[in-house]
C-alpha cells in the first residue's frame, strides 16, 4: 500500500466520507478547508488540517495552487477530489500527478473525453452504448428529414444546432406534420440563433433517469454495480434516489450493466464512473458520463456491500478491484434522501446555527452528515446537509424503515426538506415506484 | 416610578424591578427569574448564553475524539492574538515560508527594523514559485511569528508591523 | 423585607429572597427553583452554560417528530400546577377511575365537600379490581381533576384537597 | 395482522429498539415508564405514553398490575418484554395472555422450563443437546467416581451438590488424584454446607462462550441463525460481541445449528431464544437457553439482515417464520460494543447529565441508543447507555471500521467505556480472535 495520507480536497458530508473510508484502510488524513469550515466535523476528525482560502469556492476549494501547496507541506501521498468542485477538472487532475501525487479518479484523459458533450457521444457511441436515435449531424432539406424519421420513428424532436433551453425545438407528432415543422424550425433557429442549422432526434416525452455505477481498474478489467434510479428531480437536481430501479429487472440489469462494463474494460477506465442514461419503454439512451463519485453511491453500496471511496483508494493506488462481476451480489433494496437546508415548500435556503442535531439510529440506517449541535450552516456552499440512507429487503420495507427513520430525525434551527420527504414517501405513486423524471415537479405543482 | 396598572388599560410595566431583577441575573450568574403574583407575571431571562453555549459544545466533539486522533494543524499554530492585531500580516497562500533571499543570507527583516509599504518581509513558496510578501504600509516590524522553511497556511499571521 | 402585595396593585417582589434561592440553587448543584403560595409564585434557574443549551434541546426533539408521530398520554394531561400543588392527591396506580359508588349514583365527592382522612374519595379499578383511593387528611375538596371512566396513570393528580 | 398497537414494558435503547420496528410494521406504540423516565427518547417518540411508577423497578418495570392496567387503559393488542426486567417470567406471560394480551414472547411453559437450571439441562439432554459430561447424579464412594471419570476423562471436577461459587469443588487432573481430593472435597462440603454429595463434571479449563439465535413458530418449524460469540467478559457481562465467532467453522454451524433448530422444532418453541454453550477443544456444553431477545441480537441481524424483533412480532400474531433455513445467508462480519455510562478503568458507575451526544454514522455503523443532548443517565438502572454495532465483509474490514466508529463517538458529561473497547481493539490477542471467557479480565488485571 503506497498511500499513507490523502488530502480531501472537499467539504460537507463527502468530506466527511472520505475521511471516514481513510481511516478504516488505515489511512492519515489532511483537511483542506475555506476560513468558514474550521469548524467542519471532518477537519475536527482529520489528522491534519490546512486552511486553504476564504469562504468563496474559487479561491479556496477551486483554488489549485494552495490545495497542491496544502499536500506538498503535508506530505500528502493523494488528492481524493470527492464530488464538485475539482472533482472532473482534467487539469487539476494533471497537475496532480505532475506533482507525484496519487490522484484517486479515472485517467485525466478520460475526465476530459467524458467532459465534452460532443466527444463523450462519439465515444458512447463507439464503444456501444445506445444513444439518443437521429441524424448524425445537420438535417438539409425534407427529403432527408423523412428519411431519418422513418428510422427514428415519431414522436420526434427538430432541434436547432446553435440553440439550447428548448429554444427553436418543435415536436413532430407524426409524417404529416414534418414538413411544416421542420420549417417552422428552421425559421426561428435562423432568427435566435442566426443559424438555421437543424437536426433530428427522437422524442422522448417522459423518461426515467437510470445510472449505471461502474468500475474499471485501468488496466482493462471493469465491472458494473447495477443501478439507481434518480428520476426523482426538482430542476435537474436529484432529491431521492433508489436502487434498484423499480421498474429495471434482473435480465436488463444484467443485459445493460454488461454493455457500460464491456465499454469501461475498452476504454481502459481506471476508478469510479457512472453512466447515465434516459429510460423510457424499455430502452435506455446515454446521456452523459460521470467521471467521478456520486452524491448518491450509497444506494449501491447498501446493495452490494462494498464499500466504494475504498475500492476508488485500492484502484488509485495500483490494486486490482475487490471482485469480478461474478462475485457481485446484488441484496434487497436501498433508498436515500437528500436533505437541504432549504424551506421545504419555497426551497428557499435556510442556512444558520444548527441548534439541535439528532440523528436516526437503529437496524440499516445510515446517515452521512457533517452536523452536529451547535455546528453553523455556511451560507457559501451548497444546501445539501445529511444524505438518509435505508435499506429493506424489500422496496416496502425498505419505504418503511424510511418513513420511520424520518420521524425521528431531529434538525433544530434551520429549516430542512425532511417534511418534503415525509410527504413524498406517503404518495401512492411514488409507493408504487410510478414515476419519470417530470413527476416530482407535477407534484410539488400539485401540492401547492 | 410608576408600575399601576393605568385606569386607561395601558400596561404599566415596572422597569426598575425588571432592571433589579436583570442585575441579580447577572449578579447570580441565573439564566432566569419568573416572579408572579395575582396579577402580574414578569420573567427574566438572558439566553445569549444558549446561543455561546452552542457554539461552545462542538469543543466537546474535540476532546473524546483527540484520544484516538488528535487533530493537528500540518501548520502550527501561531499566537492567537496575532491574529486580531490590526498590523498583522496574513499568508495570501498556502505553501513555505522562506525569511531570507537565500538560504544562508541574513533575512529580509527582523523585529525593531523599519519597513516602506512595498519592501518584502519575507518569502512563500508554492509549487515552486517564490511569492514575494510585502509590506501594506510603513511602520517597524514588531514581531516575526514563522520561522524559516515552516509550512503555513491561509490566513495564518506571518509579521506583525506596528 | 416587604414581600407582601402593596395595596396600591404594584408588585412587590422579595429580592433578598431570589438572592437566597439563587445561593441555594448554587449550594446544591440545581437548576430551578420555583416556589409558590397562594398569591406568588417565584422561579429561580441557572442553566449552566452549556446545559442551558442542552437542557433546553430536547423540547426541540419533539418537535420535528411531532408531524410525523405526535406522541400522546393515553391519560390526558391536566394542569401542570396541580402537580405540585401541596394538597393533590395523586393516583397511586395506573387505572380507570370512577367518581361514584356505581354507575349513576352520586359521585363519592365533589368541589367544596368536606372529607375526614380515609374517606373514599374515588376509585381506581385496576385489573378488575376496585381500589378506593382515600383523603389522606381532613380538608375541602377543591377540586376534582379527573372524569368518572377516565384511564389514569401513576402519580397523575386526581383530587385537590385544601 | 391482528397487532395494531403493541405497549413496550421495557426502557432504554431495548425500548427504542421495539418502537422501530413496530413503527416500521405500522405498528403503534405505547410506552410505559418510570416517573425516571418521562424523558427518555422512546417515551418521546411513542404514539402514547403511560407512567407506571416510581424509579425503583420493583414499582414500575417489575410491577405486573401497573403493566397489564396500562396495556387495557391503553388498547394494547400486544407486550413485548424487551430483555430483562419482565421478559423471563413465566407468570406475567400467563397473565398477559389470560388477560387476551397478545405476549410476544416464548409460550409461558417454555419460559418455565428453561429458567430452571435443572429442568433445562433435563429437557436439552432430552432434546440431544450436549451436556457437559459427568455423573448423572451424586457420586458415592471411589468405585463410582472412578467408572464415572473413565467416561468423562480428565481434567474433571468434583463440585459439592450444594456448593456454589467455587467452594467445595476440587480439580482431578489425573486418576492418581482421584481418591483423594474426591474425599477432600466430601469433607469440605460437608463442613462448608453440612451435606457431604458431590457429583463428577468434566472440567472446562478455558472455553469460549459460543450462543446460538434460534426461532420457533410455536407449531413444530424453526430455524438457527448462527451463532455469536460473547466470551468477552467481565463479571459475567458480555462486553462484546461478535458474529460468526472467529473459531467457528461454518461445517461446525451448520452441524450445531442443525441440532439447535431441531430441538427447537421438537420442542414446539415459539419466537426469539438462544441457546448457550460453552465451547473448548472443538466440543460444545450447553450451559442454558435465555427464551428472549438478547442484548447482543444486532450481530445477528448485521449478518443476517433479518430485523429480529419484527420477526418476534410476526410470529406472536401467529404468522410463520420469514425464511427457511436453506434461506439463511450468513454475509460478513459483525461486532457489537456495549457501551456503559461507567468508569472505564473502575467500571464505578457514572449516571448524570450528557452535555453532548454526537454518534458516529457512515457506512455499515449502527447504534442503538435512546441518549440525546441534554440527556440525564438515571441512576437506578442498567448503566448500559448505547449500542455500537458494525458490519465489514471480513472481520479485519469490521475491526477497522469499528475503530473508526469509536473515534467518532462523543458522549459528553458522563464517564463511559468507549476508552475500553478502543484499547481493547488494538490488543493482538483480540485482534486473531484468540481469547475465552476468561480472557478479558486477565486482560483487565495486565492493563491496570
Amino acid at each position: 500500500m503506497a498511500i499513507q495520507k490523502v488530502l480531501i480536497a472537499n467539504r460537507g458530508e463527502i468530506a466527511l466520507r472520505i475521511h471516514r473510508a481513510c481511516h478504516e484502510m488505515g489511512i492519515r488524513t489532511v483537511a483542506v478547508h475555506s476560513t468558514a469550515d474550521s469548524d467542519a466535523m471532518h477537519v475536527r476528525l482529520a489528522d491534519e488540517t490546512v486552511c486553504i482560502g476564504p469562504p468563496p469556492a474559487n479561491e479556496s476549494y477551486l483554488n489549485i495552487p494552495n490545495i497542491i501547496s496544502a499536500a506538498e507541506v503535508a506530505h500528502a501521498d493523494a488528492i481524493h477530489p470527492g464530488y464538485g468542485f475539482l472533482s472532473e477538472n482534467a487539469r487539476f487532475a494533471e497537475i496532480v500527478e505532475s506533482h507525484g501525487i496519487i490522484w484517486i479518479g479515472p485517467k485525466p484523459e478520460h475526465i476530459r473525453v467524458m467532459g465534452d458533450k460532443v466527444e463523450a457521444k462519439r465515444t458512447a457511441a463507439k464503444l456501444g452504448l445506445p444513444l439518443v436515435p437521429g441524424s448524425d449531424g445537420p438535417v438539409e432539406g425534407p427529403e432527408e428529414a423523412r428519411l431519418v424519421a422513418a428510422q427514428t420513428g415519431y414522436p420526434l424532436l427538430v432541434k436547432a444546432a446553435s440553440g439550447g433551453g428548448g429554444r427553436g425545438m418543435k415536436i413532430v407528432r407524426s409524417e404529416a406534420e414534418l414538413d411544416s415543422q421542420l420549417s417552422q424550425a428552421r425559421s426561428e433557429a435562423k432568427a435566435a440563433f442566426g443559424d438555421d442549422t437543424v437536426y433530428i432526434e427522437k422524442y422522448l416525452g417522459d423518461p426515467r433517469h437510470i445510472e449505471f455505477q461502474v468500475f474499471g481498474d485501468g488496466k482493462g478489467n471493469a465491472i458494473h454495480l447495477g443501478e439507481r434510479d434518480c428520476s426523482l428531480q426538482r430542476r435537474h437536481q436529484k432529491v431521492l434516489e433508489e436502487a434498484p430501479s423499480p421498474v429495471i429487472s434482473a435480465e436488463q440489469r444484467e443485459l445493460m450493466g454488461g454493455i457500460v462494463a464491456k465499454a469501461m474494460a475498452e476504454m481502459g477506465y481506471r476508478g469510479a464512473g457512472t453512466i447515465e442514461f434516459l429510460y423510457e419503454n424499455g430502452e435506455f439512451f446515454f446521456i452523459e458520463m460521470n467521471t467521478r463519485l456520486q452524491v448518491e453511491h450509497p444506494v449501491t453500496e447498501a446493495i452490494t456491500g462494498l464499500d466504494l471511496v475504498r475500492e476508488q483508494i485500492r484502484i488509485a493506488d495500483g490494486e486490482p478491484l475487490t471482485l469480478r462481476q461474478q462475485d457481485v451480489e446484488f441484496r434487497g433494496h436501498a433508498i436515500e434522501c437528500r436533505i437541504n437546508a432549504e424551506d421545504p415548500r419555497s426551497f428557499a435556503p435556510s442556512p444558520g446555527l444548527v441548534r439541535h442535531f439528532h440523528a436516526p439510529g437503529g437496524l440499516h440506517v445510515r446517515v452521512d452528515s457533517g452536523l452536529y449541535s451547535g455546528y453553523r450552516v455556511p451560507p457559501y456552499y451548497d444546501s445539501m446537509i445529511a444524505k438518509l440512507i435505508v435499506w429493506g429487503f424489500t422496496r416496502d420495507g425498505a419505504m418503511r424503515r424510511l418513513r420511520r427513520a424520518l420521524e425521528e430525525f431531529v434538525v433544530d434551527g434551520v429549516k430542512t426538506t425532511i417534511p418534503l420527504h415525509q410527504a413524498l414517501i406517503e404518495d401512492p405513486e411514488f409507493q408504487r415506484g410510478d414515476y419519470t423524471i417530470k413527476w416530482l415537479e407535477e407534484w410539488l405543482d400539485r401540492s401547492e | 416610578m410608576s408600575e399601576e396598572k393605568r385606569s386607561d388599560g395601558t400596561m404599566r410595566v415596572d422597569t426598575d424591578l425588571i432592571r433589579q431583577l436583570a442585575d441579580l441575573l447577572t449578579e447570580k450568574d441565573l439564566t432566569e427569574i419568573e416572579v408572579e403574583d395575582s396579577d402580574r407575571r414578569i420573567t427574566v431571562k438572558r439566553q445569549l448564553t444558549i446561543t455561546t453555549a452552542q457554539v461552545a459544545a462542538p469543543a466537546a466533539v474535540a476532546a473524546p475524539v483527540a484520544a484516538a486522533a488528535p487533530a493537528q494543524a500540518a501548520a502550527p499554530v501561531t499566537e492567537e492574538s496575532a491574529a486580531s492585531h490590526p498590523g498583522t500580516v496574513k499568508s495570501p497562500m498556502v505553501g513555505t515560508v522562506y525569511l531570507s533571499p537565500e538560504p544562508n543570507s541574513s533575512p529580509f527583516v527582523a523585529p525593531g527594523v523599519k519597513v516602506a509599504a512595498g519592501d518584502t518581509l519575507l518569502i512563500v513558496e508554492a509549487m515552486k514559485v517564490m511569492n514575494p510578501i510585502t509590506a501594506p504600509k510603513a511602520g517597524t516590524v514588531r514581531q516575526v511569528l514563522v520561522q524559516d522553511a515552516q509550512p503555513v497556511e491561509y490566513d495564518q499571521p506571518l509579521v506583525i508591523i506596528e
